[in-house]
């Protein structure tokens, strides 16, 4: 019984984790067609830079609480600069390339980014404990869960909601959605793809950030941190659905939760888990989960 | 004699909607036979069955003796039918030689990858019979040009000279003028029958134009809410009330409930 | 290719041979080790044509470079060309197995799945205690026909041995590009709708493509295998395979020979870049592949085979 | 086109590429200029400058490297190693990452000794890069010190001339937890672990498992984790833990992930259920601080850092380290010095004896079975032919200094050599399995 919920809650946790890291992904895959490596940049600069706004703030000894504020803050930050500067510098010049070249060009800058990243911090990890520890834990049916986590969990959650009403309900969404479908139609209908293109990005780095930022305060920053998250929120989000933002959710619970399953039940196969869930559903449904039905005029 | 193409009871359904039903056509050697009806009364669906696009729900399509039905469009190729497409199905980045010596390249390869993948690409045979396609479909001016760049008139000769390639016994043109204006139309329509009549290929067209059904079909289909309503040459055909009533008269009258035309007609 | 063009060929590969005592031993194994990543690509090049860019062809790379470490544990096998050979047909039957399920994805799924595979690979090798795990195992020295060279006898022997593995895959990929399977290449990227028509199977088109390209990075795992003389699981791991992506984007998809002088052009700025920067030489190699795709978006290959480009396609 | 015209720029373009290789890396590792009067000794250093590693392990033991090697050229280093240089000849080093793939290691080192003609070689911190370069140093004949690399197999798996390792493999660390635990949790009955999902973790754990069933038959194994390397998130494996509730939990995490693990396990009160053994830990004593609960039991991977015994050396090298990089030095910091003062004393050894410089294989016969004094130990190149390092180690308990707010280790307890080493003769894996014969812990 104590197994089934802690399968239940740590594979929970993970999806919220998994989530927040690749909707990112999926949204700007969805809108561009592109597949951002560097969201894995914007993951470990989320990270670091939230670490050190932590750290910054719990050294001036104010309330706790606004040290979440510091999370979210540094995050927005973050990834709308890095998100801007690499779109406009960058991924402009290669739109109408071969999918393959703007991957490439992603590649490139996230090998630059990692780099940069101890050319700026050092190659010693950053602490920035203090909002995990903060939050303390509580008993759910004799388990100890993190406050923390269960603050991932129901914000994540919140996310989803926002993002799924955002596509559906409002303008901006619409927008996005009728780019996603039709690119060339949507352009003909007097939409400034251009424009959607820029803030899709800068909307899909700020999430990329901010899944780097509310992941520092649980783990040692240290670099390297955004090779392994590129893959996995890759693995999400081909299982949901590329473009898919219900798709993300369900990769990520159905990933979450076979994790979380294979760390109780069968400790060995947790290291190819993931891949295996992936081969399989794409297997079945070549395109993920929730993909719009692609058919080919003739 | 026994007929090139025979087809016997086709249906084919899409869910509830019917888009195929009864069809029973025997089209001997040499024909041109013109198929005409309504958006959405089953033209494209019947071209699409015989080529192997669609799998038929039911029936059999008899083809120099040998089922075809429901084979993948590929082998049914490789045993002598070709088409063409509404949208003219080009190699954009290949220049228009290099268009139609693919197409004669693969027909000359054999049926297997791994023939092809030791048939040279570029001989003298490939060569010669290009650029005959290329004399006999009137488009040497653009020999060198990108597939990409050619105008609607010439994307869709070329379109149609690919589709010769293996020497096809019957050929099948999907809409071979759409999308060109009403003074080319016909010139467009000399080039592809006297290329095709050169050839000896027995042919189906499918056309909205009845001047150009009149002018070069032998035979004429009249397809209506799935099946055939009218077969004849065209003289006898065209006239036929029912044709005039559904297809070619303009009073197309709102149908009743049994009557319900397929939603997928050019898929 | 005519029968001039592959003596001229071979007389080229044969006066490398020769320039053996005019190198500097690292700068042979430099150039071994920018050879079989060469024979990776060259295989790249070969799916590149036709639209497909794997993220995993680090599968088939691990699994000719393990086949050469097991075929010499297990097997006590010793000979380079029979290890060569064993590595080859086994990289090509992972690929004959896995392409019943590859051969029918394009574009970004077709990289996704070819990820996962090659990532599953990675983590059975991990898991493989008596294999070394993560830090692998060492390959013993092959011999050549019977003969045991050692020290840097053994390094000019595996040298020779890659000249003439460049030398066989060359051929035999320029014979493929310029064969109709080849050359459909483009038109599967183009239209496969067409090419269907036409009666031939796509799927079956790029099957082939798939296999012969894991022969060919079945080899380079080979050749790295027995210049290295250690296998691990990092062979298999997706940075590999991004990598292989990386040389094949520097080199560009042009013409065979651009592969591998691409993959050598690769290992000496990023031998160089190493030398110069050890804490910033990822940065340097993101420079020159960001440099590249915005400059010379067609490969450096393009640079020096440039009237190629412009008579590309059937008409030559 | 023309049929040979293509190969005419092939073999142009070969020969451009060649030259501009030979030339960029010729100027790439002519960084040194102006000769001393003594021919200096080239010694290439191999460590992690970028990636995961490098900030507990790499950059620990570059610093390492850059003060030891400054001051020995200045003779600065106390007793018995107050000469300057090595035989009197100064010292040259070229840093290289070691990050990248074992092709590129494998290549950078043949670059090292062939190209930029160091005469040693003293790095390599993961063990699969330490496995591909020793047969390439035997093959080059290239002296190598391998610093902190931990697999046993090196020297188990053939024999080798040209490489040494001083710092003790990782069998040491394992038996070490294995014989403290049971010394301080005589009545055990079950004990868990948790290790990262590669070589390191693996080989850590089944030694520790080994150790144990010979130390304490009765105790069982409950759970057996291997979370992924760099996993950064632990929550199921902690909760796996938590519903466990084993009294001893097995970590041989480093850094990055042991640092995670301790404040997600910490804020879920693992340490209520549970003590940690961590077999690194003392590498994120002074990081994480009072985030260790007390009672964990911490080693160093030897006797380093605080776990080391007072000594003229150690005192000079913490404040050196300390003075110079404002951190004091972890284990791989003690790994390199101890590493590079075996080289010196080997090349002294051997200049003395030689009466000119040494050659390599006078260094080679010098270095081994020498015995030598590092910071923290005394080692003895006893096994693995004379190769292979042993020295004592000791393992303690965290324990917190609210006072001084600052961490202590307490209960040292520290264990001889031949206690928690194989026998020359014996591979790490026969010693485990046969139950530790011969071992002598008093």
């Amino acid at each position: 019984m104590i197994t089934a919920i802690a399968i239940v809650t740590d594979g929970l946790v993970y999806a919220a984790w998994l989530f927040v890291v690749a909707i990112g992904l999926s949204l700007i895959f969805g809108v561009m067609k592109i597949l951002n490596v560097a969201h894995g940049a914007f993951y470990a600069f989320g990270a670091y830079i939230s670490a050190t706004a932590i750290g910054l703030y719990f050294d001036r000894g104010w309330p706790a609480a606004g040290g979440y504020v510091a999370i979210g803050a540094s995050a927005i930050a973050t990834g709308l600069i890095m998100g801007y500067v690499l779109e406009r510098v960058f991924l402009r010049r290669v739109y109408g390339k071969d999918e393959v070249v703007v991957v490439l060009v992603t590649y490139a800058l996230f090998l630059i980014l990692e780099d940069v990243l101890i050319l700026i911090w050092g190659a010693e990890g950053k602490a920035a404990y203090q909002p995990y520890s903060e939050a303390g834990s509580i008993d759910i049916g004799g388990l100890a869960v993190s406050l923390y986590d269960i603050g991932l969990v129901i914000f994540a959650a919140l996310l989803a909601i926002a993002a799924i009403f955002a596509i559906k309900k409002t303008t901006f969404g619409r927008l996005l959605t009728a780019v996603i479908y039709d690119r060339e139609t949507a352009s003909a209908f007097g939409v400034d793809v251009s424009r959607v293109y820029t803030l899709t990005f800068l909307l899909g780095a700020v999430l990329g950030a901010l899944g780097g930022a509310i992941t520092a305060p649980k783990i040692s920053v240290s670099p390297g941190l955004g090779v392994e998250v590129i893959v996995l929120a890759f693995a999400v989000v081909a299982i949901g659905g590329m473009g898919s933002i219900e798709g993300a959710l369900l990769g990520a619970l159905i990933v979450g939760l076979f994790r979380a399953c294979a760390v109780h039940l069968a400790p060995n196969l947790e290291l190819f888990a993931i891949y295996a869930v992936m081969a399989l559903v794409l297997v079945f449904r070549p395109h993920g989960l929730f993909s719009p039905a692609l058919a080919r005029k003739i | 004699m026994s007929a090139l193409l025979s087809v016997r009871d086709l249906q084919k359904t899409f869910g509830q909607v019917v888009a195929a039903r009864d069809i029973n056509v025997d089209v001997p050697v040499g024909q041109t036979v013109g198929i005409i009806g309504a958006n959405g009364a089953g033209k494209t669906t019947f071209v699409n069955m015989i080529t192997g696009h669609l799998k038929p729900s039911g029936g059999a399509i008899i083809f120099e003796g040998g089922a075809i039905t429901g084979l993948p469009s590929r082998k049914i190729m490789r045993l002598g039918v070709a088409r063409s497409f509404q949208v003219a199905q080009l190699f954009p980045t290949y220049t228009v030689f290099e268009n139609l010596c693919a197409a004669i390249a693969i027909a000359h390869s054999g049926t297997s990858v791994f023939s092809a993948a030791v048939a040279r690409f570029v001989s003298d045979r490939t060569k010669g019979e290009a650029e005959t396609a290329l004399a006999h479909f009137q488009i040497a001016p653009y020999r060198d040009a990108l597939a990409s760049t050619l105008p609607q008139g010439m994307r869709k000769l070329l379109d149609i000279a690919m589709a010769t390639a293996g020497n096809p016994r019957l050929l099948l043109l999907d809409e071979p003028t759409s999308g060109i204006s009403l003074e080319e139309k016909f010139d467009l329509m000399e080039v592809i029958m006297a290329a095709l009549k050169a050839r000896g290929t027995t042919v189906l067209f499918v056309e909205h134009d009845m001047e150009i059904v009149r002018r070069f079909a032998d035979r004429v289909l009249a397809f209506y809410d799935g099946t055939v309503i009218a077969d004849g040459p065209p003289t006898v055909a065209l006239d036929d009330p029912r044709v005039a009533e559904f297809i070619t008269g303009t009073l197309i009258r709102a149908k009743d409930g049994t009557l319900k035309a397929p939603t997928v007609s050019h898929a | 290719m005519s029968v001039r063009h592959t003596l001229l060929g071979a007389l080229v590969f044969a006066g490398l041979a020769a320039c053996v005592p005019l190198l500097p031993l690292w700068l042979i194994s430099l150039i071994t080790i920018a050879m079989s990543s060469g024979l990776v690509v060259s295989g790249l090049i070969i799916l590149w044509r036709a639209g497909l860019v794997p993220f995993g062809q680090a599968l088939f790379f691990a699994t000719g470079a393990y086949t050469v470490a097991l075929a010499g544990l297990w097997l006590k096998i010793s000979d380079a060309v029979v290890l060569v050979i064993l590595a080859i047909v086994a990289a090509a039957l992972v690929a004959a197995f896995a392409g019943l399920l590859l051969a029918r994805y394009r574009e970004i799924f077709f990289a996704m799945l070819s990820l996962a595979l090659s990532m599953i690979l990675y983590g059975l090798l991990v898991k493989s205690e008596a294999l070394g795990s993560t830090d692998g195992i060492n390959v013993a020295q092959a011999t050549f026909f019977g003969m045991k060279p050692r020290g840097a006898a053994y390094t000019i022997a595996v040298f020779w041995l890659s000249l003439v593995l460049v030398f066989l895959a060359w051929l035999s990929v320029t014979a493929y590009l310029g064969s109709v399977a080849g050359q459909m290449a483009g038109a599967i990227r183009d239209n496969e709708i067409r090419v269907e028509y036409l009666g031939i199977s796509v799927t079956r088109l790029i099957h082939l493509k798939l296999t012969i390209a894991a022969a060919l990075a079945g080899a380079g795992g080979a050749l790295a295998a027995l210049s290295i003389s250690h296998v691990d699981p990092q062979m298999a791991y997706w940075t590999t395979s991004g990598g292989f992506v990386f040389v094949t984007i520097l080199a560009g998809a042009v013409s065979v020979p651009a592969a591998f002088i691409g993959a050598l052009i690769f290992e000496v700025i990023r031998s160089i870049a190493v030398a110069v920067l050890p804490g910033g030489w990822q940065m340097i190699l993101g420079t020159v592949l960001l440099v590249t795709i915005l400059f010379v978006p067609n490969g450096l290959g393009s640079l020096i085979m440039r009237k190629r480009i412009a008579g590309q396609g059937g008409s030559k | 086109m023309v049929p040979g015209t293509t190969f005419v720029r092939v073999c142009k373009a070969v020969l451009v590429a060649t030259g501009v290789s030979i030339i960029g890396l010729a100027t790439a590792s002519a960084q040194t200029a102006t000769p001393p009067a003594v021919a200096p000794v080239k010694l290439g250093i191999v460590t992690f400058l970028t990636g995961a590693a490098a900030g507990p392990f790499g950059i620990p033991g570059r610093n390492a490297a850059e003060i030891m090697i400054e001051m020995i050229n200045a003779g600065k280093v106390p007793e018995p190693y107050a000469t300057p240089g090595l035989g009197g000849a100064p010292i040259e080093t070229k840093v290289l990452d070691e990050n990248g793939s074992t092709a590129n290691q494998v290549t950078e080192f043949r670059n090292l000794v062939q190209r930029d003609g160091m005469h040693a070689i003293v790095g390599y911190i993961s063990s699969g890069n330490c496995l591909a370069v020793a047969p390439v140093a035997e093959e080059l004949k290239a002296l190598t010190v391998l610093f902190d690399c931990g697999t046993p197999r090196i020297f188990e798996e053939k024999s080798l001339k040209y490489v040494f390792r001083a710092t003790p493999h990782a069998t040491m660390d394992s038996v070490a937890a294995a014989r403290y635990v049971v010394k301080k949790y005589p009545e055990l009955t079950s004990y868990s672990g948790v290790n990262q999902n590669y070589a390191w973790g693996q080989d850590s754990w089944r030694d520790f498992v080994a150790a144990m069933k010979a130390l304490t038959p009765k105790a069982k194994v409950e759970k057996e984790l291997f979370p992924k390397l760099f996993a950064g998130e632990f929550g199921a494996e902690i909760s796996a833990l938590l519903t466990a509730k084993s009294p001893i939990v097995h970590s041989s995490f480093w850094n990055g992930d042991l640092e995670s693990f301790i404040v997600q396990s910490g804020a879920r009160g693992l340490s209520k259920e549970s003590t940690m053994v961590y077999t690194a830990g003392e590498s994120a004593m002074f990081r994480m601080g009072s985030k260790i609960p007390d009672g964990s039991i911490i080693g160093a991977r030897g006797q380093h850092g605080v776990l080391a015994p007072e000594s003229a050396l150690n005192t000079w090298f913490r404040k050196v380290y300390e003075d110079r990089f404002g951190t004091p030095p972890l284990y791989p910091s003690y790994h390199m010095a101890q590493s590079l003062l075996g080289l010196k004393a080997a090349w002294d050894k051997a200049a003395i004896k030689a009466g000119k410089r040494p050659t390599t294989d006078e260094v080679i016969a010098a270095f081994e079975n020498l015995e030598f004094e590092g910071p923290s130990a005394k080692i003895r190149m006893a096994i693995g032919n004379g190769h292979q390092g042993i020295s004592d180690i000791a393992y303690g308990t965290f324990k917190y200094n609210k006072a001084e707010a600052r961490p202590e280790i307490v209960d040292i307890v520290r264990f001889p050599a031949e206690c928690v080493n194989p026998p020359a003769n014996m591979t790490s894996t026969a010693w485990l399995e046969a139950g530790m014969p011969g071992a002598k812990c008093n």
